[in-house]
């Protein structure tokens, strides 16, 4: 549906936004740009939608070749972070916004409008301007707005991050739910990775311009390409520390000692490198595990759901993160068992990961 | 999205031209169906004349109030006299704009057949080449212009021919409150303006404290004050025998700012500035006894004083014999090159104005004094002159005066300018200012503007 | 590069009309005043000879051409404070919502309304020397008669007045526009810190006030230098030159002496003085501006 | 505020509002006594003589120049308005190359003192045939800088998203333009109308040198000519004639007031 081959852009001439990048989203998918602020995303979105001019390589969209088009010529909706909504116009006709211009007959555009308003349930609020609306109902209306239109594709940059975090969870399904039911391919992008997991069919994710990695949300979460990946991905960040092989494990930040005890050997290079382990991936006790590690807890967090105990690992702190209500103080003491397969390596320099059959990732 | 663009372009373009013509066109509608109560509007009148065939003349002055009912009285009446012409008047605000606007159509469409024009302006339309020889247009209608006032033709003769027909013909008197000089035991003005300041005491002790003689600090009175006492203006026989090249007024300027110092150390002089209103609301009130300004405002100055007013004719210094005065006031000019019937008609309404029956009316009217000769013959003038022997003494000043390059009056391009050098320096006198280094600065600027001018 | 050149020509369509008329009717005249202040002009207009600077050096020779420029400095000393003190008082006065404001309100901008002509006729009838309100006013009270008009040194001072009562009516408008954009807050904090009358004045009104401020200051040193009307209907730059300022001479040579070309060198001297005055005050002035 | 300082307040208040309507009421009074009074400076006149305003009218033609001032700021105005809306547009949302060059030139045109331009301005007037029409009072005054000015600055607190949703609705400039830009600028649209009228209607020297027919003077120029008449000035005329002059726009400040406020208050914070 959208193709990009060695797309780069850069307003200055000299510095790159964006760096060479590729992707291909198939029709009807929900596609994911996921980044840090001034990654870039929003620059790549709004190359798709025409917004910003190309610099260098091709865009193609619905088979076309897209880099000339103007913005209407795309056959494309947007739905922006602060909705770019009319101020004096109504609800109704901030939806039917532009069907004039393309020509739709007055009699279509009702019916889609009911259509719509039934959907995002805006039937009652149709005749009010979106100063009268509160911050959900406003961005249900950009959204309707994209979808009146019709268009195969709709881009969304952002938009739920004006909105609080009960409201936020509930769009999520809802626009997850529209999409299916309409059959939309969503270019969709976001800093939260939350929002990335729980909608993406396939995420990307940016760093400084460039792809850090392209695949489906459980796979970059458990299988991330690169440090950064890793370390984006997953909340609580995960642990790092920089690892040498020892005769009965591993030595982390050269303090403490992920010892080794039974289950198949690690497969941790000669050289040094760093190890990631999530919090939740720390079992309890010393249940029979690859490894094992003693550290000094340091804090408890209690977020009802959940347990977090932060401990000393030589250069600052680590977390360990369990589900349920667990009794325990600052300055206990705790023996963590780790599994092998839980154990990610990345090259010390370049940061890639190294995996299972020593291959190194690009 | 060019389509648009070259949409917005064409109806912004046509917005504009639409409006032209609109305007235009309300304008011409608005010209048709003018609803002008009252003072007749000139619209009317071009609308007839295209029915009538009559040819139109179209006329420019700057005429107001009352003098501008006595011109439409002239105009109406020679429109009426006969049916082949029709002189259309448009008022053109003051001197100095309708001169600019008449010298940059220069003959184009919509530009006068016939233009007013103040004494000043007679060298800058000579130089303009714009305006018609009236002595050839003498010739080819066999006019006989001994009829009228010699001085008035000297005045407006440039390198031997007559550039304007003389139409509006003043010059300044003296107007005095009888019973105040009374009073003060004279029963006329002193003719001197020695005599003045001695009168000053008089005066004020006879009328509490009254001043006694007060004068506009306008350039046109003081030019015709040094005329009267034999200064000329300047070089070249005041302009006369060849183009001037500076200023000749310091002398006479230089004694008659001595004459309003010494007045004012002597408390008998009050400063009004430039203003004649203000000067006639002074004399109304009883603050002077004498002061000095046009002859043609005799009429409206004698009805609205409390008071019985007198004129005289203006002083002299003692030791200068009285020259009289240049005829000053207004002429009209002709533009050059005009269709013939439209020459013919614009020369036949010159005649007619200067015509005697029509001067005669036009003076008694206005306190103006006709440029005809024949009209002081008339019966009008007679009975006026009878009625109010006042208004003969303007006359008087210049028909006894005598003929000389002095009281031809100054033929220059920049008077206009000299006239403001000489009122900046009287302000600055009326004002307290050194009467020398006043007139330094007038000669300065006057030289500076002639060298100018000339250089063009 | 398509969209670049495609986005010129939509720009130049909705540019076009104003464009058009801002070549035509300012800059081909003023162009041409440029080329005639360095050419010798006839009475018609037409260039006649290459003057090179001669106009210009003249210029600053004339002795009146000083007087004017004086005269209009003396003019703005007098009517640009004279404004802004008159206007921000009375924005000031009336900033706070009582009892009866709305009235001193209308007044107060009342003057703007009034154009140059009608204000000049006012101020006529007021300064008349015999029966002119303010001189009956001084004779009642037993003063002595002011020549208004007619004096030299207090002609000059008329017509400030008159020029400061007819800009009050805007700059006050902009004033209390100003006044009320501020935002409450700030006043709250300064009342908690008992912070009031003068010291609020000094340290949190005026501050805030100052983009406002500004902006008169600019406008009314623009508008004093192009001043005109109110000179040509009541003193024509007497008495003795006392109130000929830079428009009014350049109006004389115009209409008066016919010297085009030395009216066109003054006319450019005008436009780089006004210019660079306006680009000091942006430069030097707006750095002490705070933005809310 | 304590009551002592209330009252100090109203007291300059009133003070403050005396000074600046007392030249307008002392012009009333004038207009209303005949000239015998005026001078011998009886300021309270016996018999209001309204009937120098009707004299007033039929005298010095007011009637038919006020026509003409009506016509000419109206149309003046909504020229401006127009011009100023579609360059400020070009300016604010169509970003090419030049705009800031363009902007600048407009501003500097703020600077240029009119009065040094006119002569050549009637030449022009004059060539194009234009001279004693509406078109050709019009044309020159209806270039606004300072309505570009204004409209730019309001035009730049619209936020730039709703050109780009605009652009992606497949919506043409013009559409833009007319259908969200101009309603979001409703305000300082009729700012600059209120302004621009005003100017036009107070307008002094060009109607004059514009034209040579009385038929299409404004009334400032009728205004002019009855008071620069030489002759014996006749006070309650011009008193009444001047009174007549003002009291439209009077009107108009009244109403126009509060959204002027508004509205240059906006166009004065850069």
């Amino acid at each position: 549906m959208i193709k990009m081959e060695n797309i780069a852009k850069s307003y200055d001439g000299n510095t790159m936004v964006i760096r060479d990048i590729g992707l291909e989203i198939k029709k009807g998918e929900f596609f994911v740009l996921l980044g840090p602020s001034g990654c870039g995303k929003s620059t790549l979105l709004r190359m798709i939608a025409g917004l910003e001019e190309i610099t260098a390589g091709d865009l193609w969209i619905d088979g076309r070749h897209a880099n000339e088009l103007l913005p209407k010529e795309r056959n494309l909706s947007m739905v922006f972070q602060n909705y770019a909504l009319f101020p004096h116009m109504t609800v109704r006709d901030n939806i039917l916004f532009g069907l004039d211009a393309r020509k739709v007959a007055k009699k279509e555009q009702d019916e889609r409008l009911n259509k719509v308003a039934e959907i995002m349930g805006l039937a009652e609020y149709l005749k009010r301007k979106p100063a009268q609306l509160s911050g959900g109902q406003r961005q249900r209306v950009a959204l309707a707005r994209s979808i009146c239109s019709q268009t195969p594709i709709c881009l969304m940059d952002e938009p739920l991050s004006n909105l609080d975090a009960k409201l936020r969870g509930q769009m999520r399904g809802e626009i997850r739910r529209i999409q299916r039911m309409l059959g939309l391919t969503i270019v969709y992008v976001t800093h939260d990775q939350v929002e990335a997991m729980t909608m993406g069919d396939r995420i990307m994710v940016l760093n400084e311009g460039c792809v850090q990695q392209i695949g489906e949300p459980l796979t970059v979460y458990n299988d991330p390409e690169n440090l950064q990946v890793a370390t984006f991905i997953g909340m609580p960040q995960m642990n790092i520390f920089r690892a040498r092989a020892e005769q009965e494990g591993l030595r982390l930040n050269g303090s403490l000692i992920l010892r080794r005890c039974g289950g198949q050997p690690c497969p941790a290079p000669a050289e040094e490198c760093i190890v990631g382990i999530r919090a939740e991936h720390f079992r309890r006790g010393n249940e029979s595990t690859g490894y094992v590690l003693e550290a000094k807890a340091a804090m408890v967090e209690y977020t009802g759901d959940e347990t977090q105990i932060s401990f000393e690992n030589g250069q600052g702190y680590s977390v360990v993160k369990w589900p349920g209500q667990i009794p325990a103080e600052a300055g206990e003491a705790l023996t963590l068992g780790v599994d092998a397969e839980h154990l990610y390596f990345f090259d010390k320099d370049t940061g890639h990961r190294i995996r299972q059959d020593g291959g190194r990732s690009q | 999205m060019t389509r648009k663009a070259i949409a917005v372009l064409l109806m912004a373009v046509l917005g504009l031209t639409g409006l032209t013509a609109c305007s235009s066109q309300t304008a011409s509608e608005e010209v048709a169906a003018a609803d002008n109560a009252g003072e007749e509007s000139d619209a009317q009148e071009t609308e007839e004349a295209a029915d009538t065939g009559k040819t139109e003349i179209l006329l420019w002055h700057v005429m107001s109030g009352d003098r501008l009912e006595q011109l439409e009285v002239i105009v109406d009446g020679f429109n009426a006299s006969q049916d082949q012409y029709e002189v259309v008047a448009e008022a053109q605000g003051e001197y100095d704009e309708a001169n600019a606007k008449f010298l940059n159509m220069a003959g184009g469409e919509g530009s006068p057949a016939i233009m007013q024009i103040g004494d000043q302006h007679i060298q800058a339309m000579y130089d303009s080449g714009l305006v018609e020889n009236i002595s050839d247009m003498m010739e080819k209608y066999q006019y006989d212009s001994s009829q009228l006032l010699a001085q008035a033709v000297d005045f407006y003769t440039v390198e031997g021919s007559l550039y304007a027909m003389p139409f509006n013909c003043s010059s300044p008197v003296v107007y005095y409150n009888v019973e105040a000089l009374k009073n003060a035991g004279l029963d006329t003005p002193p003719d001197t303006f020695e005599g003045i300041i001695e009168a000053a005491s008089a005066i004020a002790e006879a009328n509490e404290g009254m001043k006694a003689f007060s004068i506009t600090s306008w350039g046109y009175l003081l030019d015709q004050l040094l005329t009267n006492s034999g200064y000329p203006i300047v070089n070249n026989d005041n302009g006369r025998s060849a183009r001037a090249t500076e200023a000749a007024y310091q002398e006479g300027l230089l004694r008659f700012y001595q004459f309003i110092q010494d007045l004012i150390e002597a408390d008998g002089f009050e400063n009004y500035g430039e203003s004649d209103d203000d000067i006639n609301a002074g004399f109304n009130n009883g603050d002077i006894a004498m002061f000095i300004t046009t002859s043609a405002w005799a009429t409206s100055i004698m009805d609205s004083a409390p008071f019985e007013v007198g004129i005289a004719g203006i002083p002299h210094f003692a030791d200068c014999e009285p020259q009289g005065v240049y005829a000053g006031g207004g002429a009209f000019v002709m533009s050059k090159d005009l269709p013939e019937d439209v020459q013919a008609g614009a020369f036949e309404f010159l005649a007619y104005a200067a015509s005697s029956e029509v001067q005669a009316v036009w003076a008694a009217n206005t306190g103006y004094y006709p440029v005809n000769q024949g009209a002081y013959e008339t019966e009008t003038m007679k009975t006026l002159y009878e009625e109010q022997p006042m208004m003969k003494i303007a006359a008087d000043q210049l028909l006894n005066g005598q003929q000389n390059s002095i009281t031809a009056g100054p033929l220059v391009t920049t008077l206009v300018q000299i006239r403001d050098d000489m009122m900046a320096g009287a302000e600055l006198v009326f004002n307290g200012g050194d009467p020398q280094e006043a007139v330094n600065m007038a000669v300065e600027s006057t030289n500076q503007q002639l060298e100018m001018a000339n250089a063009q | 590069m398509k969209h670049a050149r495609h986005r010129l020509l939509g720009a130049a369509a909705y540019l076009l009309p104003a464009l058009l008329i801002f070549v035509v009717f300012t800059l081909y005249p003023f162009v041409l005043t440029c080329v005639q202040s360095v050419f010798t002009t006839n009475a018609k207009g037409d260039l006649i000879g290459f003057g090179g600077l001669d106009n210009y050096v003249r210029l600053f020779q004339s002795a009146l051409y000083r007087i004017s420029l004086k005269n209009t400095i003396v003019y703005i000393v007098l009517t640009v404070p004279g404004t802004m003190v008159l206007s921000l008082g009375m924005a000031l006065l009336t900033s706070r919502d009582r009892k009866g404001m709305g009235i001193f309100r209308t007044i107060f901008t009342l003057t703007m309304g009034i154009s140059v002509a009608a204000a000049s006729m006012f101020w006529t009838f007021m300064f008349h020397p015999t029966m002119g309100l303010l001189n009956t006013a001084i004779e009642m009270f037993g003063g002595e008669k002011i020549g208004w008009l007619t004096d030299m040194d207090i002609a000059i001072v008329s017509i400030s007045i008159v020029t400061i009562w007819m800009n009050t009516g805007y700059c006050y408008l902009i004033l209390l526009g100003g006044l009320k954009s501020i935002d409450k807050t700030y006043y709250e904090c300064a009342d908690i810190a008992g912070v009031s009358g003068w010291q609020r004045l000094k340290r949190v009104t005026l501050p805030l006030l100052s983009p406002f401020l500004f902006y008169v200051l600019v406008i009314s040193v623009v508008n004093a230098f192009q001043s005109f009307g109110v000179i040509d209907m009541m003193t024509h730059g007497g008495p003795a030159n006392s109130t000929n300022l830079l428009v009014y001479s350049i109006y004389e040579d115009v209409f008066v002496n016919y010297n085009y070309s030395f009216a066109a060198a003054q006319g450019v001297v005008l436009f780089v003085i006004v210019t660079g005055i306006s680009l000091f005050q942006m430069k030097i002035v707006e750095r002490r501006v705070t933005y809310q | 505020m304590k009551k002592y300082s209330l009252a100090l307040l109203y007291a300059v208040l009133i003070l403050l509002a005396v000074l600046m309507v007392f030249p307008l009421l002392f012009t009333i009074l004038l207009s209303l006594s005949d000239n015998a009074d005026i001078m011998n400076g009886q300021y309270w006149p016996q018999v209001l003589h309204f009937e120098n305003y009707a004299e007033a009218f039929t005298k010095a033609n007011l009637l038919y120049y006020m026509k003409n001032s009506v016509i000419v700021a109206a149309v003046t105005t909504f020229c401006q308005v127009a011009l100023a809306l579609l360059a400020a547009y070009a300016i604010v949302f169509i970003p090419f190359r030049g705009s800031g060059i363009v902007f600048g030139l407009f501003m500097s045109g703020m600077m240029i003192p009119m009065d040094v331009l006119m002569i050549t301005n009637f030449q022009t007037i004059n060539a194009a045939g234009l001279l004693n029409t509406y078109a050709g009072i019009i044309l020159p005054c209806i270039g606004s800088a300072f309505g570009i000015f204004l409209l730019r600055q309001n035009m730049k607190q619209i936020p730039l998203e709703l050109k780009e949703a605009s652009d992606i609705a497949g919506v043409g400039q013009f559409y833009f333009f007319r259908k969200v830009v101009v309603p979001l600028s409703k305000n300082s649209i009729i700012t600059l109308a209120v302004y621009c009228f005003l100017v036009s209607w107070n307008n002094y020297l060009w109607p004059l040198i514009a034209t040579t027919k009385d038929e299409v003077r404004t009334i400032q120029i009728g205004l002019r000519m009855l008071s620069a008449s030489d002759t014996q000035q006749d006070f309650r005329l011009v008193a009444a004639a001047t009174m007549i002059v003002t009291i439209p726009t009077l009107i108009l400040m009244f109403f126009g007031q509060s959204r002027l406020q508004e509205g240059l208050t906006k166009g004065a914070l850069k």
